[in-house]
């Protein structure tokens, strides 16, 4: 049963489509944040396109989080540019990239804990709600109206992500993976136009994730561009449309997930240079320990299968 | 409750003046002296303590006697201390001599600011309106911090607790200026015995025969009235003219006490209880 | 609509029943008894029930710790009684500027520091409390050290309330219409209009701010100006029921606004139960009553409230009607709407 | 004019020994200790009480003072840890509203505790522990009690000595922080708690052991305090307290000798502000100076601007 496709604009009566969508919803150029001596994130470029699934993918520390922290705006970045929808967003405090219809979700999941599953979501909904406070206190019309509507569009949006609980229950009460759920519905709340997955496999079973890839799909097709980081390579593989691989902070290969796999930089920073292989900054080969018995050739990555059945048994070797 | 006789420090009993005058009790503040207690006296309100005028005018006095030129006044900003030290400061300006003002925070301990102030103005006297815990602390700060004139505090600092505080070495030239004490009474003590046996064995306080007259008086123009309805004592107190432990008992048409307020000076410097020194009289 | 018996036994029903019991009990005292100590208790309680609700809007529902609440109770009183009693206006008239007092003093403390972590404002708010005790015990037209006093009760036209009212025969003095008038101020202000506040956008807003600041940003939620209305409204309410109590006592002094009285209203809205309108409720109507019963039993009151806090904070941070509270017979109805289709039978429905 | 310094630099001694407690509190555990100013109030109690409860102590003069500071600064120690037990180490992963409240109701357990046993009205400092009796100091050493000229102002001996004192404390405390191994251990904890958890530190010991320090050094405050003022009273905790946050927090909260620097800036900031303005000003100077601080350098004058990682 999957639901009919209805493009959600029609339903917010609050939030009339004003700008045309531009090609390129995001770019960053030569990014760069350190904390103190750590370089976190040293030069990055990379760019969104409208209702593009792009997977950033790196080992751990290669920057990810923080450079997505960047984009959301929670650090200011040392130097670099970043541009959402033609607009520099580098000063601009997170709640206002939020308005501008940039929604994410977080690495562990930080949901409301002393709120009801639907006021969290309805938070989402917070930016684009025309109502002041004036009205709450008097119960005026407009009140009753845009409380409805948000009711309304939180449901959906519940809906939309597969969750058919109890929504008055709180949502530590959940288990984990119905708790991603809401986390992705209050993101699409937000009624954005590009959405940043920060792990959304992390902690998922099998099933679970492909409920996931199903779900990503369909909020592109609602035309929202969606960016994932993510390790599980078999989901990645099977459901992005580029995939930029970061290393030490900076961007080493963006590109369609099959030129990606044969990469060698990517291999390398995986899986380490192994001793056979020329190293790319041409250092005297002869200097290794003769004794040292070789390393085994490095395995290539796992062949990614049509379905991601087959990869969940032999996990990426990290 | 027919009457109410009591109120120590001004800043409290003022807000309680129109809800006694409401329920129509006169009232008799036997010991708080803030001018501002009687400023609109609507004829309920009876000062049996010498008001801040009558204090500051003794402290005049005992100023002129000593000729003092360069005074210094510090108060703690509660409505009594205020009162007395505004009114002595207008009386001492009247008189052409140099006054500089200050004043502390109360419950605070360092007074090192207020000191150097005195010293830098070179003053010879300074006069203190606030209370014990303060008095104690400034006498302390003052003397260890080389100042040499003579100190006269106000009667909200009589108690042998400054002397404690301060150390009585510290207190060879402090005076303060004050009303009778039991201890001053020239009966040889019997009502200092009377008290001790009905207060199971306790000395009288610095105030008890200000209480004591206080319920006296009211008592006497009851009696006179012969009834105890609010207006007829009130109009049988303005005519009080009784003999009490503090002296003649008689009051102004404004309600405070009438004569010099009996203030006397009183020094704690031999044994750091105040004694009466000199009754300027 | 259902009947009413199951409308009643529902979580809201009985919100709304105890609701409308405590407002029959309210306006039923007068009726049993007029002496005017009990009148005029009841009428302070209320006055701490608005203000334990307005500090709820700051500390429940927006988390944010304020321990100089009582600077704005005396912002109102002051500015209520210097314009009543130095310029002759109205109560009535005072009352825009009361609400822009406060709002002013709620943007000079609030603006600067809501930036910063919620401690240190917990320690800036302590100090504004004490910077307004101390100026107005220096200020002359704040009275100096003995305050404003003889302030007039409300007043319209010719009439005021002291003149008393005959209503069918019953005549009711000052001191009852007040204790109803401060009683209807408090229902509309207090326990009508904050929950409505709290369950709108705004309402929403604070709370997602107290749970998790940075999500709520991330979910669009402007945090800074979020925490900025729910300290100036808490900064309004409280400088009404300063202006309430101004009328009611007729005389204010510095020494009435000591950080104790913070500390007070502090402990109704923890012990009561942080973001709870019945819990605040229970915890104002405790802290105003307690002292007076307990008036010749515990002589050292305070200290009894250092212990209450605490034992509250270690053993029921949630208060004693705590804002999540599911109430028991109701909480069964609720466990049977939970979902019983284990997550595998949904995941391969969608 | 150097005589309101030196008024200054006194006052900001005692401001500097209790915002160290305040810092290293704070930095360790991210708590505002609001119990902390009754702490220092507390160990004056215990000084007091130990004046005049040991047998013979009178006789000792300055060495008086010296032992009841030693016995004040173990037990107010003692005191520390135990509220830290029993208060806050349970909430020590509860929301950080509760564990402020919690220290917001030990305040008033402190204070009015401490006024249900020893009664409301202030406490004379007992004549033997006083530091300003010329009789308490050593035939030799008479200049403790007299006043000594310096450039133009003067300051008894006694206040020489508290500020020795002082300085001595603080320079103590930071070579303990700075150079042994508990000292890292507690710079450690400050930076990340689970990671020094990880290098096998012991974290509730090492943080039992900051409050420790830090009440024992505000029980030394606190009978300092007694020894040259000598009246105490409940509730003078509280006011001074709140200065030694401000203290703190001008200095650069969680940095040890921004607590220092922090409270000889307040106790000059004070001295002039009430030499030009009046006396009854004072405490309000305190207050526009913390919320001047905090808006304009949060992180006060040698406070470094940590990012505030997610």
């Amino acid at each position: 049963m999957s639901l009919p496709m209805i493009d959600p604009s029609a339903l917010l009566t609050t939030h009339p489509e004003a700008v045309p969508r531009p090609e390129t919803l995001l770019e960053v150029k030569n990014l760069r944040l350190a904390f103190g001596g750590v370089v976190a994130v040293d030069g990055l470029n990379m760019n969104v396109h409208r209702g593009e699934i792009v997977s950033v993918i790196g080992p751990n520390g290669a920057g990810k989080t923080s450079a997505f922290n960047c984009i959301t705006g929670f650090y200011r970045p040392d130097s670099g540019e970043i541009a959402f929808m033609g607009k520099s967003i580098i000063r601009t405090r997170p709640s206002k990239i939020t308005r501008m219809g940039m929604a994410r979700t977080f690495q562990n999941l930080r949901l409301f804990s002393d709120m009801s599953i639907l006021d969290n979501v309805r938070t989402g909904a917070h930016a684009h709600l025309r109502q002041h406070w004036f009205d709450a206190f008097l119960h005026t019309p407009a009140y009753r109206k845009t409380e409805r509507a948000c009711e309304e569009d939180a449901r959906y949006w519940l809906d939309f992500v597969g969750f058919t609980g109890d929504t008055l229950l709180y949502v530590t009460q959940l288990p984990y993976g119905e708790q991603r759920r809401v986390e992705i519905a209050r993101a699409l709340a937000t009624n954005p136009k590009l959405l940043l997955l920060d792990e959304p496999a992390a902690g998922l079973n099998h099933t679970e994730k492909r409920g996931l890839v199903d779900l990503i799909r369909r909020v592109r097709d609602l035309d929202i561009a969606v960016v994932l980081i993510e390790h599980d390579m078999g989901l990645v593989m099977d459901i992005s449309e580029r995939i930029i691989v970061l290393n030490y902070g900076k961007e080493i290969a963006d590109g369609a997930p099959d030129d990606i796999r044969a990469n060698p930089l990517v291999i390398e920073a995986y899986l380490g240079a192994g001793d056979d292989e020329e190293p790319a900054d041409g250092a005297d080969q002869a200097s290794a320990d003769p004794g040292q018995p070789l390393p085994p050739a490095p395995p290539s990555l796992p062949e990614a299968s049509a379905t991601a059945d087959r990869s969940d048994g032999g996990e990426a070797r990290r | 409750m027919v009457a109410s006789v009591g109120g120590y420090c001004s800043g409290s009993t003022l807000p309680t003046l129109p809800i006694f005058d409401s329920a129509k009790i006169p009232q008799l503040i036997s010991v708080a002296n803030s001018d501002n207690l009687i400023k609109d006296n609507t004829g309920n309100v009876w000062l049996l303590d010498g008001t801040g005028e009558q204090q500051a005018s003794t402290a005049m006095k005992w100023v002129e006697k000593n000729s003092f030129k360069n005074l210094a006044v510090i108060d703690d900003k509660t409505d009594y201390s205020a009162n007395l030290a505004t009114r002595f400061t207008a009386k001492a300006k009247e008189a052409g001599l140099t006054v500089t003002t200050d004043s502390l925070t109360p419950k605070e301990s360092d007074f090192s600011a207020q000191v150097t102030k005195v010293k830098s103005a070179g003053a010879d006297f300074v006069y203190f309106t606030g209370y014990v815990q303060e008095a104690g602390l400034l006498v302390k700060q003052l003397v260890e911090g080389g100042y040499t004139g003579s100190i006269l505090l106000g009667d909200g600092s009589v108690d042998a607790k400054v002397a404690e505080i301060a150390g009585l070495a510290n207190c060879k030239n402090v005076y303060a200026t004050y009303t009778k004490t039991p201890d001053m009474l020239d009966d040889g003590g019997a009502f200092a015995e009377k008290y001790k046996a009905i207060s199971g064995g306790t000395e009288p306080g610095p105030y008890t025969i200000h209480s004591y007259d206080t319920v006296k008086t009211w008592a006497d123009a009851a009696t006179r009235a012969g009834s105890v309805d609010q207006a007829a004592v009130n109009e049988a107190l303005k005519s009080t003219n009784l003999a009490g432990l503090t002296g003649q008992i008689q009051f102004t048409d404004d309600g405070s006490r009438a004569g010099e307020g009996g203030f006397v000076i009183v020094s704690n410097q031999d044994d750091g209880t105040f004694k009466l020194y000199d009754a300027l009289s | 609509m259902e009947s009413l018996k199951t409308y009643f036994s529902g979580q809201r029903g009985v919100y709304h029943g105890i609701a409308i019991a405590v407002v029959v009990a309210v306006f039923a005292l007068p009726f049993i008894t007029i002496d005017a100590y009990t009148i005029q208790l009841a009428t302070q309680a209320l006055i701490y029930v608005l203000l334990a609700l307005g500090l709820n809007v700051v500390v429940g529902y927006a988390g944010l710790l304020d321990l100089g609440y009582v600077a704005f109770y005396a912002v109102g009183a002051y500015t209520s009684g210097i314009l009543t009693t130095r310029l002759g206006w109205p109560m009535w008239a005072t009352i825009p500027a009361v609400v822009a007092a406060c709002v002013l003093a709620g943007v000079v403390i609030g603006g600067p520091t809501l930036r910063l972590r919620s401690d240190y404002l917990a320690i800036v708010t302590l100090g504004f409390g004490e910077i307004i005790r101390v100026t107005a015990q220096n200020l002359s037209i704040t009275g100096g050290p003995s305050g404003i006093f003889g302030i007039p009760t409300w007043s319209f036209g010719s009439w005021s309330f002291n003149d008393g009212l005959t209503v069918g025969g019953l005549f009711f003095n000052g001191k009852i219409l007040l204790y109803y008038f401060v009683a209807i101020v408090v229902m509309v202000l207090g326990l009508i209009g904050i929950p409505r506040l709290a369950n709108g956008r705004l309402g929403r807003a604070w709370r997602a701010v107290r749970d998790d600041e940075d999500a709520a940003e991330a979910m669009g939620v402007n945090t800074y100006t979020t925490k900025i209305t729910a300290y100036i409204i808490g900064a309004v309410w409280a400088g009404l029921a300063g202006q309430l109590n101004a009328s009611l006592i007729t005389t204010i002094s510095p020494t009435s606004f000591q950080f104790l009285q913070s500390a007070l209203v502090l402990m109704a809205v923890v012990i009561g139960g942080m973001g709870s309108v019945p819990g605040v409720v229970l915890g104002a109507l405790f802290i105003t009553l307690a002292p007076e019963l307990l008036r010749d039993v515990w002589e050292n009151r305070s200290l009894m409230f250092g212990i209450l806090l605490l034992a509250v904070m270690l053993f029921r941070p949630k208060g004693l009607w705590p804002a999540t509270s599911i109430l028991p017979w109701s909480r069964d109805k609720h466990r049977a709407k939970v979902d019983t289709k284990p997550a595998q039978a949904r995941a391969e429905e969608v | 004019m150097t005589q309101i310094i030196l008024n200054g630099l006194f006052v900001g001694s005692f401001y500097a020994l209790i915002a160290l407690g305040y810092s290293m509190v704070y930095g360790i555990i991210k708590l505002l200790n609001f119990a902390h100013g009754d702490i220092f109030m507390f160990g004056a109690y215990i000084g007091m009480t130990c004046l005049t409860v040991i047998p013979g102590i009178g006789s000792l003069g300055i060495g008086a003072i010296a032992i009841v500071l030693l016995i004040s600064a173990l037990l107010t120690g003692a005191t520390g840890v135990l509220i830290e037990t029993l208060a806050y180490r349970p909430l020590r992963s509860a929301p950080r509203l509760s564990v402020l409240i919690t220290a917001v109701g030990m305040s008033f357990l402190l204070e009015y505790g401490v006024r249900q046993i020893w009664g409301p009205d202030p406490q004379p400092w007992p004549q033997a522990g006083r530091l300003t009796e010329a009789a308490n100091w050593p035939a030799g050493l008479q200049w403790g009690a007299q006043r000594i000229d310096i450039l133009g102002g003067s300051l008894t001996g006694a206040q020489l000595v508290l500020m020795a004192l002082a300085v001595v404390l603080m320079a103590v405390l930071a070579l303990y922080i700075g150079k042994t191994r508990e000292g890292r251990a507690m710079r450690a904890i400050a930076l990340d708690k689970r990671a020094a958890t990880l290098m096998g530190i012991n974290v509730n010991a090492t943080i039992s052991r900051v409050f420790f320090i830090g009440s024992a050094l505000a029980g030394v405050a606190g009978v300092m305090h007694g020894a040259y003022y000598s009246s105490i009273t409940f509730l003078m905790g509280f006011l001074l307290g709140l200065k030694a946050f401000t203290a703190a927090v001008i200095g650069g909260i969680g940095n040890l000798y921004g607590a220092m620097l922090g409270g000889l800036t307040l106790g000059l900031l004070e001295a002039f502000g009430t030499a030009w303005f009046g006396g009854e000003w004072k405490d309000v100077f305190a207050f526009v100076f913390l919320i001047a601080f905090l808006t304009l350098r949060p992180t006060g004058i040698l406070g470094e601007r940590v990012v505030e990682r997610m």
